[in-house]
């Protein structure tokens, strides 16, 4: 069994410049904090991110929004970082907003094969404009289409060194739907632990999708 | 102000029944767990992924891989689960949430919401807003009755919707409004409000219950 | 906190002839075996069962079949236990085939409020006999629609009295979705606990979703 | 019988790398685990809920709540994991399976696959193998060459379709056939198996690999 543990370093290496990246969290609880630091810390640029939030303001993925290294940002909230406002009525920063549960489902697509899906949320709205609409039975629905992404990174509570990982609480959110739906899936965790060492019940990212794993030394 | 939003919320809580699932959005709506009636019990969802929130800790108690939708720490109480968002909002979309609170920028006579963007001005985006108010079987909205004495309950939206025809009920620190098929009926004033001071903190038509009451402000 | 532990015998008496029931398990694993008795012994009978498989000969839902209560099965599969076959080819017994992954969706949209899903499974066989298909960037898909029934029966390791439930090692399998899925929701387990002594993280039926509780008396 | 099962099974293992995810079918293919290659560590996920299947259990020590999809108790190794339906097909649909070994009732030239019915005679329903047949990013067909002296690899399907040219490898007791658009290519005869057996025990054309091979039959 491949043990994928590297250090931050080269993990954050394998990322060019222009690369669309996943990251998991929401309002930073389940986000990979050093991972976001160490891309900072290389310089990666021209990002586009996909994320339920950019952040709050200091705290997780409002670093990159606001080191100016995001070009595109699909999420579903942005005012917990009055920054990326600023940067998309400024023209500098591209900001589609996807419903929460929307993105949820088109990551789902992405890593599950499916087409899309149609959901009733967004009819009638700005959602909705350009996108297919059906109706069945008498209800309106769109076709929301899968999203893929070239990375995803995470943050797990614990993960065995095969990449099986488990979030405790809250922090589960979008790490296991990202984990399918990115060529190259990161984990970041505090706590790295053996094969066999993790109920194989309560692991929700599983080893297969998973590339890299680094150790993280802080919360962020 | 802190007054106002308590009164909506107490107000509010008299709409839940016991054994409701029930998702109150971030701010106002919050509070509203504050004035449950005896005997209620409920269970509260996050959407960011948990039922059975209970309050805020301690101080210095805090879980930090607990938190709810407004990215504050919780507890939950016994019985309760977490999941991921996925899960979280099939929840929320497949109808088994019985009422969400939430709050709006404007409401309007057909019971169109607008609560994620002032263009140009206040970019938020929905969050799970869209979601809440397309799935929960009952939508109702707290809020402030005016914006800086401009009206929020409106003929027409002028801001971009969030949500076609969803509002059931609308209850601010003046009044209650039921969102009916002929337009909104006003069904309650506030105690120590008139009639027509609601009439003229709101642009759109109201329509007068036949039984019109009065709610506590206390 | 409703207590929700009911007597099977109460349980049952609550489903009607001409029921749908979803029954979840997989060749008997997390199969709900006492209530799968209770309905044969209360008699219950033209039911349509929506089942991953029709179990194998004398255990778990091939009980309801050989009974003939049964004018309507949605199934992946029917080879472990002939009988189904042998009253489809009689006649006597309507199955509609669906693909396990399909039906597992099919299952799942309708717990979520989703119109439907793309899914590339199926495409070019009968199974996509009168259904719609899109084409998205070059690649065909079905539209398979949600599927919804009266009832679920689930077969859970450990309940609360709240109905969270969790399924160890492979009887997860339908579990979770069919919680999701039908009117009322009765969940059968060997283990029955006090709000609080599950972990919340490893509930995999959330309580919201459970109508009623009963206690097995034996592993079928 | 047997024996030719476990022949194919061996020449099956060898096209498996190591850290494939393998999701072996019933019967036949389960036996290719058996078989593997030195060196070659692979993840046998099973679609009714779990990955990393590691044979069957001592008799008497079968843990009741774990099987694999054909219904047989199963052990697993260290860095397993479960997880419910939804979730075992999101893997196979979504191109997470390297490789997937089923069986077959017939096979054409055009690498589709007949496995799930015979009108009228043998229903079995395609259980999980049409979404396997679909979504794995390698399938290999593991079969008998003919049933009851029949041919199985046949010109066009005569039973329903399965799955609609997704098959690119055959391996038989026979030859080893490789699935191109040209057509169907022999790369390889069983050991003391002439061209001329294979040829008059297949009715689909077939084309010879310019470096036709010999496998093992011990």
């Amino acid at each position: 069994m491949k043990n994928k543990v590297i250090n931050i370093t080269e993990a954050v290496d394998r990322i060019p410049d222009g690369a669309s990246i996943m990251i998991a969290g929401f309002l930073g609880n389940g986000t990979p904090h050093n991972i976001i630091d160490a891309i900072l810390a290389k310089g990666i640029k021209n990002l586009t991110i996909i994320a339920n939030d950019t952040g709050i303001t200091g705290i997780g993925i409002s670093k990159l929004i606001a080191a100016k290294v995001v070009k595109k940002v699909m999420t579903s909230h942005i005012g917990t970082n009055p920054e990326t406002g600023k940067q998309m009525m400024a023209g500098t920063l591209e900001v589609e907003l996807v419903p929460q549960g929307t993105l949820a489902e088109r990551i789902r697509s992405a890593g599950a094969g499916l087409g899309g899906v149609l959901t009733p949320t967004g009819v009638g709205t700005d959602v909705a404009h350009g996108k297919q609409t059906l109706v069945l039975n008498g209800k309106e629905y769109l076709l929301e289409l899968p999203i893929k992404a070239d990375f995803a990174i995470l943050g797990a509570t614990i993960a065995d060194t095969f990449g099986n990982s488990f979030f405790n609480g809250t922090t589960k959110n979008f790490n296991p739907v990202m984990s399918t739906a990115a060529d190259t899936v990161i984990v970041e965790t505090a706590k790295i632990v053996e094969p066999g060492e993790l109920d194989p019940n309560i692991v929700m990212v599983h080893g297969i999708f998973v590339d890299y794993i680094v150790r993280s030394n802080s919360n962020g | 102000m802190d007054d106002a939003k308590n009164i909506i919320a107490r107000r509010i809580a008299q709409e839940l029944h016991d054994g409701d699932v029930v998702n109150l959005g971030i701010g106002l709506p919050t509070l509203v767990a504050n004035y449950l009636p005896q005997g209620v019990d409920i269970t509260i969802q996050s959407e960011n992924g948990v039922l059975g929130v209970n309050g805020s800790p301690e101080k210095g108690k805090e879980d930090p891989d607990l938190i709810n939708a407004g990215g504050k720490h919780i507890t939950v109480r016994k019985g309760s689960s977490y999941f991921d968002t996925a899960t979280s909002f099939g929840i929320i979309r497949g109808g088994h949430v019985d009422a969400t609170v939430l709050g709006a920028l404007e409401v309007d006579e057909k019971g169109n919401l607008a609560s994620h963007m002032v263009p140009g001005k206040m970019v938020s985006g929905m969050g799970g807003a869209m979601d809440l108010a397309t799935g929960a079987k009952k939508i109702i909205i707290g809020t402030l009755h005016t914006n800086s004495g401009k009206p929020k309950i409106l003929k027409n939206l002028t801001l971009p919707i969030t949500a076609v025809g969803v509002v059931k009920l609308i209850v601010t620190e003046m009044a209650v409004i039921e969102v009916s098929p002929l337009g909104l009926v006003l069904k309650e004033v506030a105690e120590g409000t008139t009639v027509e001071q609601v009439k003229a903190a709101t642009e759109a038509e109201l329509l007068m219950s036949p039984d019109l009451g009065t709610f506590s402000v206390q």
